[in-house]
């Protein structure tokens, strides 16, 4: 017999090991050598403040919805550094501004599939990836493929906004400093969260308007109303899939328009349009299209947009490939980044020298650029089942 | 115009060289050795990509033309009934697609079929007349079984016949 | 717009029916013309009665272990008929011997992979595929990459019978007449179960005995002993994976002797044991090998065998050869059925003209074969992720 | 006398004919187009296969030589700590494997990590010196989460040296 079984020694209740030398019937037990100490139990923790190369990727596990996960990586080493386990039509984390909380809306069933329903707030340690709360909140949490406006987190760190869709509309407030159900805002027509200060938020509308909030200090709506016309959702509607730069949403339609909505002043207002795309690009149908197309570097005042050429209704196609665009030179384009596998997902760190990941949803790895040369890293392999979106950073 | 599948099939090429992608899928389908779990990519495509537009287990047939999801005809179901022990989802979205057939449009409702974790059969996204979130009566993002009594838990979608579309 | 969209006229709550109208903003609802009458919303169901060539692949998922499930397929058109969502760590179901009751032996977690375990028997209608009732047991199941021996159910269609390892072993007893738990039967230093009449079944003991067991009409132990010594667990064990001979299970050794464990009269005893390979075949390493690496057409007595190329410690290696012997010329071998894919489960149907179904663990598909001339009749695509077990009748 | 290795070498260059199947792989990772999930098959190499043994995300590491799931250093842990908030099982099942840098046996303790779904990275399969569920102490099949306090969900596995195997 070259394997033989023994118990633990540091950690087997003595009537376990009597229970298991017992079972090993015929089979010896052997003794082991007394010239080393058994190695100790161990389980690892993360440094206290991570990289800002760290990147989390969000798996709606879309085949087996019950199983969402988000797997931690370093994009330096391409390590996988942790994992949280999240339950049921994952549409993914958020992490505080000052990263010292994660904050998952989940969903559970009783059975797996079927059965009660149970929504929560959990709460990880960042350093541990350990559950260290939970908050219960009512089970409308929003169902859809993973975006990241699905919540958000006030600029503050204390309020968590979800998306709820039953399908009726409303934005659930959780205060996270508190850690309760704060309580429900109806956002009639409107959908997703986009925050836009301590105490203010914005969603997106069926009419091509937002609607603006207001919080006051304990998470109640202060004050709330329509915008303007932002975009017409008929002849070009906008993704939902906007990034931030600053007091600044940036969305993109279909055809390529980008559609800052400002909200640097009191009233939340469309700033100047302009295109990603030059009219003889456009006339190559070329447009953006992903799961999460856009992303930014904000300090080096760089827009990335998933690209791809197709005709109408291709506005969730994977890019084949990523351009730049200089927002400081008014949205000049300053690289095309071909790729040589397509994505659907992207996101930069926002560092001073900065990576950035790209995932799709039909693979399981990670890739990993440098986002100023525009040079593939690394590819990290058996990433998920279907990475979704990332979060840096 | 570069229609998705010319796209990934490209990328295909370059990826596999010589490799046509039906014998790389045959090989996969085979086994794999210490490979990642690879999953499904939604499939999409056009009328135009032919197909087979009579086979209601196939993403090319007509009445799909907004589907998004399983589809149900492969899971024990029909191009327009659940399989067994799912629920029909009452709210859904609706498409218009062109039976070439009688060369007429038809409005389509598609109905999540609820109950059950994803049958994970036949994947088919097609997104014709596909909106973002913020217009949920347009939107196949969502999880429409949300609408149902056995609540989120999505298996696959059916496909309805509501009426001859008019101009 | 080449899209709208309308609620379903017949199902739809007016309130919800208003709501989506207001939701849908600018896009104009489009009317359905009135020629046509909107087909109804449909769930089909299966004949009272189904195929005997119908088969069960049970999946544990085993990277996304919380999304258990199993798959009805019918092996004469190769479609899926059905699925059932069978919680965590899968084992897989029994169908009682009538036909009437799907039985399956659950675990569920309230956060789906932590908080609170809830074991349950589910009872499914075997028309419908629904849940009809659940039977609380303790949460003691037992988990393992799924094998037959799981759990069992006596040949009156009585008593369900679950393997549990915590790891001290035992049986839990559920009686399927008046769906309750009946109790518990200690089986130290057994394991599984293999039932042998109405009211009786085995374990099988690392000692290399099994251990018997008599049942009254309510369930509870009537008596219980040990055999005696049946094969050489050190030497030469035999796998778990034994198939049923009417009063007699085949177990078959790490080598390839056949050991048949007879249970015709009072005791419990070992019968003449041969081997499934020739002196020759042994030297070249054919071994058996696999997940259910047996099957067997009683009528017909063949035995089927998993067969592989392989060193020690190959015994769970899927096979590349299919072996059929006849046990009514003393276990002559009749038939080699080369694989042109590997597999780790097969099973074969009762019937006249019987099936033979095999997958393998690592490839999300069922091969079906004719089981009598061992051609591949066809293959089915897309089954479940991790296809463990097989279930014909 | 053939490895299972080679086994399956064998049969994937019969489906895969002249594509390698590494090649085969790459083009998988790359993503798949309407195919099945095609999920993995647990990894088995005896030290006969080379490999990496000193690499301890890698299979043929020389601890692993009884390994039965995913490998921890592939999942934020190492070879023998288990990766940030799972919890190591404290019974579990021991394999004597052979030191190859200093030619010894040594006897390692395979303790699972639990309170999280599969980690789903490096799956890893070697059954040397496996036995029956009949024997629990000497078999792998087994998910020992059963014994941890957070039950059953199983994360992945690390490799803990006992001592010097005595012969």
């Amino acid at each position: 017999m070259s394997s033989r079984s023994v118990p633990s020694p540091t950690e087997l209740p003595i009537a376990v090991a009597g229970l298991l030398a017992a079972l090993a019937g015929a089979v010896p037990i052997g003794s082991a050598g007394a010239q080393l100490k058994p190695e100790p139990l161990a389980v690892t923790t993360l440094p206290a403040r991570g990289s800002p190369h760290w990147v989390w990727v969000n798996d709606i596990v879309f085949h087996h919805m019950a199983d969402g996960k988000a797997f931690l990586l370093d994009g330096d080493s391409g390590t996988m550094l942790g994992m949280l386990s999240t339950g049921f039509g994952y549409t993914g984390l958020q992490v505080s501004p000052d990263g010292s909380v994660i904050a998952s809306p989940e969903t559970y069933f009783s059975r797996g599939t079927r059965g009660t329903r149970t929504d929560v707030v959990t709460l990880y340690d960042p350093r541990t990836l350990a559950p260290t709360g939970e908050i219960p909140i009512p089970p409308k949490r929003a169902g859809h493929i993973p975006m990241r406006a699905n919540s958000g987190i006030t600029d503050d760190g204390r309020f968590l906004l979800i998306y709820n869709f039953t399908p009726a509309q409303s934005v659930s407030v959780v205060d996270l400093k508190s850690r309760t159900f704060v309580g429900e805002i109806d956002i009639p027509g409107c959908a997703l969260v986009y925050p836009t200060g301590p105490r203010r938020f914005f969603s997106i509308c069926g009419d091509g308007t937002a609607f603006a909030v207001r919080l006051d200090d304990t998470g109640k709506p202060a004050s709330r109303g329509r915008t303007a016309r932002l975009f017409d959702p008929v002849k070009d509607p906008v993704t939902e899939k906007a990034v931030r730069d600053g007091a600044t949403w940036l969305f993109v339609s279909f055809s390529g328009d980008v559609v800052p909505v400002e909200t640097a002043g009191d009233v939340t207002k469309a700033g100047a349009r302009w295109s990603l795309t030059t009219p003889a690009e456009r006339q190559q149908n070329w447009k953006p299209g992903g799961i999460q197309h856009l992303a930014i570097h904000p300090k080096r005042r760089r827009l990335y947009s998933l690209m791809h050429q197709g005709g109408p209704d291709t506005h969730k196609d994977p890019g084949s490939e990523i351009w730049v665009h200089d927002l400081a030179a008014g949205g000049r384009r300053v690289q095309r980044i071909p790729l040589t596998k397509p994505l659907t997902s992207i996101s930069v760190t926002s560092d001073a020298k900065p990576l950035l990941f790209g995932i799709f949803i039909g693979a399981p790895e990670l890739q990993v650029f440098d986002a100023v040369s525009g040079s593939l890293l690394r590819t990290v392999s058996e990433v998920g089942f279907t990475p979704s979106t990332l979060v840096t950073r | 115009m570069a229609r998705y599948d010319d796209m990934v099939e490209g990328f295909t090429r370059r990826l596999a060289k010589t490799v046509s992608r039906r014998s790389v899928l045959r090989a996969l389908g085979g086994f794999l050795v210490g490979a990642a779990a690879v999953p499904v990519l939604p499939v999409k495509r056009g009328h135009a990509a032919g197909g087979a537009p009579d086979d209601e287990t196939s993403c090319d047939y007509w009445r799909y033309c907004a589907m998004d999801g399983f589809i149900c005809a492969c899971c024990g179901g029909t191009a327009r009934a659940c399989p067994p022990g799912t629920e029909a989802a009452p709210i859904t979205w609706v498409g218009t697609c062109r039976n070439a057939s009688d060369g007429r449009d038809y409005i389509v409702s598609y109905n999540d079929c609820c109950g059950k974790s994803s049958c994970g059969r036949c994947l088919c996204n097609r997104n014709e007349g596909d909106r973002p979130l913020y217009l949920p009566a347009n939107a196949n993002d969502y999880n429409w079984c949300v609408g149902s009594k056995s609540g989120a838990p999505y298996h696959c979608t059916i496909s309805r016949i509501m009426g001859v579309a008019t101009k």
